[in-house]
């Protein structure tokens, strides 16, 4: 276990010192990753580990990213304060829009949260409540500071937004390996074996899409202070559906699998660059063959490793198992 | 009162496509459980293909305008079933054992590898049918004038779905789908060839997708690469407003669409009309879970 | 030879369950295959059904080799089987399940003759037939998955725990059924859990231990044999 | 040495035929350049991004464009795609020429290295108010479709009409990329204006005329400059004659040579005519940077700014003559009115 | 007073009458069997107790509480725990995972508390899996813990189904066709294990068609036919009772 972490530790300080290596451009390209893969994380909760058919989180991400844009631009808080909030909102819409629907299957739970993204757009490119500046969107929103450095360059957004998913990945993992994650995946199994074995399944759903929908509205902080001005275009149907398909091509559950399906969705159009007018020809094609080639996603989730030992009584333990 | 009405025609005229499309939809749906996003794409698909034939054979000058658009109908329906039947064979029977929404994200990919392909052969630009290939006579129908087209439209829309319920619930081989859609392994032992009957909804389902495709080529004229995903979106969202897998459902979710759209922009507000579609959509599913028509069986446990 | 199952190996993934099984089945007997859980009794049934494909050895009927064929092809050839785990078709009726087992025939007299045998021998699923299915007890569900079967025609019939979750006085009555079938001429292959009962019906048995046949003999030898009562017969012969 | 410019346009996605014209053209004319011996002996480099139309995929082609060398960079088409690159060419001191992004912040901003080849919004909406009130229409119905350009025109022609007394007796949006506009139009009848506004792009409109014509309606009606489109009457048919638009002058009207040649060796390498306009912006962008270039002597961004907004003066254009504002706007009148004929004709009208 | 009283219980479904005014008692520490003729209602009136279906008309009370119309989850909570007639496992999930589904609702950690994996948190965790390899342990899986559930045997899936259940810490198991899918000699040590379960202080009550086993543990029968009670009492008395030979057990011989 512990060689096991200290590898993802190399692993994760070589990938600290990329921007070196690399131009503004693709570490640019990298944000937009880490973007992303945060996002996908943060649907990985409600789609991989709870099973629930969701395809509207761009709704989410939307609600965060504009309450951040309008808290800065009309009442200037500073960016990176104005993400509790945008995280909190977003949130609260969830908890909202979430509730009557949670008991909805599959598809035509996936149908509804089409819904809720396109309305949310919707209502975004009509100027709701005077606000979100209609189809323009809001621009002018202010770099972001942090102790009195401004964020301003591609390598700078690169430390904010990757070590934010950092501390994602960190959470997330341990989240997996508690009840809270574990109750989930009854429910994505069996949901009336898990209702018979005590799990509140309404409740835990619930809450998988209000923590997923706070993660992904703190998500819609980054881009809103990466881009400096946001519109609706940006929070359609297609944002979600690339989520969606990030975290199955990835492994439904798999945080491994995710960070790589954002690195492949997001990254394989960028190097398929090239091409001109072939490369999305080029993409879908290759979105085909993946799937194919690995059908339960590309790194699928590893079982979850429980230390037993000094509890099981017998002769065998965890290392035997292996 | 006249408005209301030239509304209502407005939003059937309309819906009577989304049905068409959706009755492809709903027929996929429910062999495979697979929500086929790549069928709006069979759809442009079948659109171009018409506009290629049109063009480039003369059908309608040498047979006359109603033969000429059957002869027409008959080959864009093969060409885009053989191309329905070879995306299944593809991207879709590898997946059939996986998870199933990894055939959705296969679906996915094959929906922006059909797009790009159209746009890449066909080039980025609207294209256009010939004007007035089809007579622009119109109907006087409760006092209102109706175009005879979309009448004519509405009524093909209608027709193949009643003849699809009907070989759905009363044939034999409309039996073997319903049996391979509940369970494979199942009707394998009752000595039905799934393999073939998967395909054959992959013929049946594209090529109504088709058929609709070039219905809108030949009544609106524009056509665009883009086009199958909101005419796809639309036809899903229809589908599960009936019921998913349900074939009066996904004809009956389609019209409703239509008028919805139709009386929201019109009483509501056009800018908003989509989202009071999807507004109204959610509401439905809130009090009926699964669609209008929708199978409601209780989990026995 | 009628059915012959011989030298089948069967992978789940890289997991073989069967390791080699040998089994003969003669026109117009009555098989019976007894197995701990977990020995392939299951596995084996599939294997001739086609639903499951061997990695090695086959199975042949009538000198044909079955495991070349898909399943539907299997079932024209007269083989019908009621499957582990029931299957019924849950959100179509009981009639219309009933109508799916005679999918293969054509002889619409012949259908109508055998509907109203099966429904005679379960009165409860004639009481059902307009239900779904998907909502039939347990047990009324497995009366529906033999009933299916037999609406085949067969010339072999496969039974995998056919007692399954039914009452003492129904699993008396489908054996009797099976008897009754076998003698017009039906040859059945059954699994069981009811060892005592299967092999007073059988002709002859097999015994299955993780994958290899360990025993093959008369059913009445098997029935006195102390090892057979002991791992299957819940120790000496009551 | 080689100069090198940049282009990003759409090459994908909705945008993509406007995309791909903008890039034929540009090749094109530096094609041209490079075989007259380049710009003060240096070759012409084009190098072109894909924006897909699309904010964030804009943002990326920016950054990729910024480590190319690329002194100056012609484009995007939309507003917002533009919008989202603009700060970044700014923060690598690059020159950025919009082609199509006619919103009027872009240049409100006071980005020293921003120009664009196309007018801006509140000059299309004062000259459309103003011919809406020449024709002496009482009743005006606007139809935007709530992008960001189509309502753009569309608030600042309103508030113009308001102020001006003029009864705008409808005012909504239809939703781009659909087929079917008759229950719009139906509404719209019940509405019963004197004349229809649309200020989006030419398949809606073309639509729209289309399915007028088979209600049987027949009110005039007007577009902006989106409608500039050969494909308006491919797609509406007979059901175009009589349309009306303003827009910056097309290809034909351009009476000097310059544009006539450029017609000439576009039909005869791609065998067909630029579909709109605004593609041939996007050629203007290159002539302005190639006379800035020329004239400067240099192609330090700086210098190229500063030559464009001081000495670059009635330079002939595609379009008709170039010349920029200290903000970075084209400057002189740009807008005509054209009329479409029984033959799918555009008509410049007097 | 007895731990668990059905009154007056009344389950249909449209016009089929599954349940039909049932009541009996279940009293504190004993094995009590319900059986009848398939699709007399016995699996109807699991689901009635554990708040699966919500009765008609009638009552459930447990223990003197009242849990009629109350959520599933509600109700394991009170102690009350189930297997199902058709096996309801996480198939893709560890044997281990499976039991600590029963853990469940004995444990607190929430969402913060997990995700910042709090000290509490972690020592309730500990514990959980104590319990868990526990379980697994008393029922004789616990050498297949890391195994998936669904590469069992069929078998051994009803006695995983069994430890998830016992690790919910119920006063009360409910087991629908525990032997079924059993060979003879499984089922002796299904007995046996039954048997010890009751020993830990657990009332059961289960649902057999295995005559062998309900005659051995039982001490309790309850008939059922139609929805409706038509005997109860000792096995062997139910057993002579001419209606329930009958309806149910068929004419006597040694099956
Ligand atoms: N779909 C499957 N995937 C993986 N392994 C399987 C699958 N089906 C069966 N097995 C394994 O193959 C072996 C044989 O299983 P099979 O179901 O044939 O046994 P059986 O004798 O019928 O047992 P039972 O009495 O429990 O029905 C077992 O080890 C089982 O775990
Ligand atoms: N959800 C449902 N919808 C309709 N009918 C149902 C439903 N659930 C059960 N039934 C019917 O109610 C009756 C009782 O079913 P139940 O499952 O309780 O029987 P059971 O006594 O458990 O039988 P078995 O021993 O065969 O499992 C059956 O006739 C069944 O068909
Ligand atoms: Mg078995
Ligand atoms: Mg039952």
């Amino acid at each position: 276990m512990n060689r096991r972490y200290a590898m993802y530790m190399v692993a994760a300080a070589a990938f600290a010192t990329m921007p070196a290596f690399i131009n503004p451009y693709w570490t640019d390209v990298l944000n937009t990753v880490g973007l992303y893969a945060v996002l996908a994380l943060s649907l990985n909760i409600i789609l991989g580990h709870a099973g629930m058919f969701h395809m509207g989180h761009a709704a989410f991400y939307a609600v965060g990213a504009y309450t951040t844009a309008v808290l800065n631009v009309t009442f200037h808080v500073p960016v990176l304060w104005a993400m509790p909030a945008a995280g909190v909102l977003a949130a609260l819409f969830a908890l909202v829009v979430a509730r009557p629907i949670i008991h909805l299957r599959g598809d035509y739970l996936l149908i509804v949260t089409i819904g809720i993204v396109e309305i949310v757009r919707i209502a975004l490119v009509n100027n709701i409540f005077d606000m979100t500046g209609g189809a323009n969107g809001i621009f002018g929103i202010a770099r972001p500071e942090l102790f009195g450095f401004k964020i301003r360059k591609p390598v700078h957004f690169f430390y904010l937004i990757w070590g934010f998913c950092a501390v994602t990945i960190l959470l997330f993992h341990w989240l997996e390996n508690s009840r809270f994650g574990r109750a989930l995946n009854y429910i994505r199994e069996d949901e009336v074996a898990a209702e018979g074995s005590g799990v509140n399944t309404a409740a835990y759903k619930l809450g998988a899409f209000v923590l997923g929908a706070f993660w992904a509205g703190m998500a819609g902080t980054l881009f809103a202070a990466k881009m400096t001005i946001i519109s609706p275009e940006s929070f359609s149907f297609w944002e979600s559906v690339v989520m969606f398909t990030i975290v199955i091509l990835g492994g439904m559950g798999s945080i491994r699998g995710v960070l790589l399906g954002a690195f492949l969705i997001v990254g394989l159009p960028e190097v398929f660059r090239e091409l001109a007018s072939a490369r999305m020809l080029v993409f879908g094609a290759a979105m085909v063959a993946m799937m194919i080639f690995r059908t339960q996603g590309l790194l699928p989730p590893a079982p979850r490793h429980y230390d037993l030992r000094g509890i099981m009584s017998g002769t065998q333990t965890r290392e035997e198992r292996a | 009162m006249e408005e209301f009405f030239q509304q209502l025609t407005n939003g059937l005229a309309v819906g009577g496509i989304y049905a068409l499309i959706a009755l492809g939809y709903t027929m996929v749906y429910g062999v495979l459980k697979l929500i086929n996003f790549a069928h709006g794409d069979l759809f442009t698909i079948g659109a171009y293909l018409g506009l290629t034939l049109l063009t480039s054979m003369g059908l309608t000058g040498h047979l006359g305008a109603v033969a000429g658009v059957l002869v027409l109908a008959v080959m864009v329906q093969v060409l885009v079933a053989i191309i329905g039947y070879l995306l299944e064979r593809v991207a879709y029977r590898p997946l059939r054992q996986s998870p199933r929404l990894s055939a959705v994200v296969s679906a996915l990919g094959a929906s922006i590898f059909f797009q790009n392909a159209v746009m890449l052969i066909y080039g980025a630009r609207f294209q256009v049918y010939p004007h007035d290939i089809l007579p622009s006579a119109t109907v006087s129908l409760l006092g209102l004038d109706v175009p005879l087209v979309r009448i004519l439209m509405f009524l093909t829309s209608v027709v193949l779905m009643l003849g699809l319920y009907f070989f759905i619930q009363k044939t034999r081989t409309g039996t073997a789908i319903r049996a391979a859609a509940i369970d494979q392994g199942a009707a394998k032992l009752m000595g039905i060839n799934v393999n073939r009957v998967v395909s054959l909804v992959f013929l049946i389902g594209p090529a109504l997708g088709g058929a609709a495709g070039l219905m809108v080529g030949l009544y609106y004229g524009q056509i665009n690469f883009t086009m199958g995903w909101v005419y796809g979106l639309k036809a899903f969202t229809a589908a599960i407003l009936g019921g998913i897998g349900n074939i009066p459902g996904a004809m009956v979710g389609g019209l409703l669409l239509g008028v919805i759209e139709a009386l929201g922009a019109a009483y509501i507000s056009i800018a908003w009309k989509d989202a009071i579609a999807f507004f109204v959509l959610i509401i439905i599913l809130i009090i009926r879970p699964t669609g209008l028509l929708g199978e409601r069986v209780a989990d026995k446990i | 030879m009628f059915l012959e199952i011989r030298d089948l190996h069967v992978k789940y993934g890289n997991v073989e369950a069967l390791h080699g099984v040998n089994v003969t089945v003669n026109q117009g007997e009555i098989v019976t295959i007894l197995g701990a859980n977990g020995a392939g009794k299951s596995t084996t049934l599939m294997a001739v059904s086609g639903l499951v494909k061997p990695s090695q050895g086959g199975i042949w009927f009538e000198g044909e080799p079955l495991h070349k064929l898909p399943s539907h092809e299997v079932v024209k050839r007269g083989i019908t089987q009621s499957p582990e785990g029931r299957r019924v078709f849950g959100t179509l009726t009981v009639q219309e399940n009933m109508n799916l087992g005679a999918f293969t025939r054509k002889d619409q007299a012949g259908i109508r003759r055998n509907l109203d045998w099966i429904y005679s021998l379960f009165p409860r699923l004639a009481e059902r037939r307009e239900q779904l299915a998907g909502t039939l007890s347990g047990g009324e569900q497995q009366m529906l998955a033999i009933g299916r079967a037999l609406m085949g025609d067969p010339r072999i019939l496969l039974l995998d725990e056919p007692s399954l979750g039914l009452a003492p006085i129904l699993v008396r009555s489908i054996f009797e059924t099976v008897r009754k079938i076998n003698q017009a001429g039906v040859t059945v292959v059954l699994v069981e859990q009811n060892a005592r009962a299967a092999l007073k019906l059988a002709t002859r048995g097999y015994v299955l231990e993780v994958g290899n046949i360990v025993m093959e003999d008369t059913a009445a030898s098997l029935l006195a044999n102390p090892e057979v009562q002991n791992a299957y017969l819940g120790g000496a012969g009551a | 040495g080689t100069v090198k410019i940049g282009l990003m346009c759409p090459l994908t996605g909705s945008w993509a035929s406007e995309g791909q014209d903008m890039r034929n053209i540009v090749l094109m004319l530096a094609e041209q350049t490079n075989a007259q011996g380049g710009i003060n002996g240096d070759m012409v480099e084009i190098v072109v991004e894909d924006d897909a139309g699309d904010p964030k995929t804009a943002a990326l082609a920016a950054q990729r464009l910024s480590t190319m060398g690329v002194s100056a960079v012609i484009g995007s088409y939309g507003s917002a795609i533009t919008e989202a690159s603009q700060a970044i060419y700014d923060e690598m001191d690059i020159v950025q020429v919009a082609t199509g992004s006619t919103a009027i912040r872009l240049t409100e901003k006071g980005l020293p290295l921003f120009f664009r080849t196309c007018p801006r919004d509140d000059e299309q909406g004062r000259v459309a108010a103003a011919v809406l009130k020449e024709k002496g229409y009482k009743k005006i119905a606007i139809l935007h479709d709530n992008t960001s350009y189509a309502k753009g025109l569309a608030e600042e022609t309103l508030t113009l009409l308001k102020s001006a007394g003029t009864e705008v007796v409808f005012y909504d949006a239809l939703t781009p990329n659909e087929r079917d506009y008759s229950a719009i139009l139906t509404k719209l009848k019940a509405a019963g204006p004197d004349a229809i506004f649309f200020t989006g792009y030419y398949p809606e409109a073309g639509m729209l005329l289309r399915q007028k014509q088979e209600m049987k309606w027949d009110v005039p009606m007007m577009g902006g400059d989106a409608t500039n489109n050969l494909d308006l009457v491919k797609i509406a048919g007979k059901s175009a004659a009589g349309f009306l638009f303003i827009s910056p002058p097309t290809l034909q009207d351009l009476p000097d040579k310059q544009a006539k040649d450029f017609a000439a060796a576009y039909k005869a390498r791609y065998g067909t005519m630029p579909a709109s306009v605004w593609s041939v912006l996007a050629g203007d962008a290159f002539i302005a940077l190639k006379a800035a270039i020329t004239g400067a002597g240099s192609t330090d961004p700086q210098d190229i700014a500063a030559y464009m907004k001081k000495d670059l003066k009635d330079l002939p254009g595609l379009t008709g003559s170039l010349s920029f504002n200290e903000k970075g706007d084209r400057v002189g009148d740009l807008y005509r009115l054209y009329r479409v004929d029984e033959n799918g004709n555009f008509v410049l009208q007097p | 007073m007895s731990l668990l009283r059905l009154t007056n219980l009344t389950k249909t479904f449209g016009g089929l009458i599954a349940v039909n005014d049932v009541s009996m008692t279940v009293e504190q520490g004993s094995i009590v069997g319900l059986i009848g003729p398939n699709g007399a209602g016995k699996t109807t009136v699991f689901n009635l107790i554990t708040g699966n279906y919500k009765p008609d008309s009638g009552t459930v009370e447990f223990d003197g509480e009242d849990l009629t119309g109350r959520p599933t989850h509600r109700i394991v909570v009170r102690g009350i725990a189930r297997t199902f007639q058709t096996i309801r496992l996480f198939q893709n999930m560890s044997v281990l995972e499976n039991v600590l589904a029963g853990c469940h609702c004995r444990m607190k950690s929430g969402l913060l508390s997990s995700l910042f994996r709090t000290r509490s948190q972690r020592a309730e965790e500990r514990r959980a899996l104590e319990r868990a390899v526990h379980e697994l342990e008393f029922v004789g899986l616990a050498a297949q813990h890391a195994n998936l559930a669904r590469n069992l045997s069929y078998g051994n899936q009803r006695l995983l189904e069994i430890a998830r259940a016992l690790a919910s810490d119920p006063r009360f198991i409910i087991l629908d066709e525990p032997a079924g899918g059993m060979n003879d000699h499984e089922t002796a040590q299904l007995i046996d294990l039954i048997r010890a379960i009751r020993d830990r202080g657990i009332t059961v009550l289960l649902i057999e068609h295995d005559m062998g086993l309900v005659m051995k543990v039982c001490e309790q029968l309850v008939v059922l036919e139609y929805g409706a009670v038509i005997a109860q009492g000792t096995p062997d008395a139910v057993k002579a009772d001419p209606r329930v030979i009958e309806a149910y057990l068929g004419a006597d011989d040694d099956l």
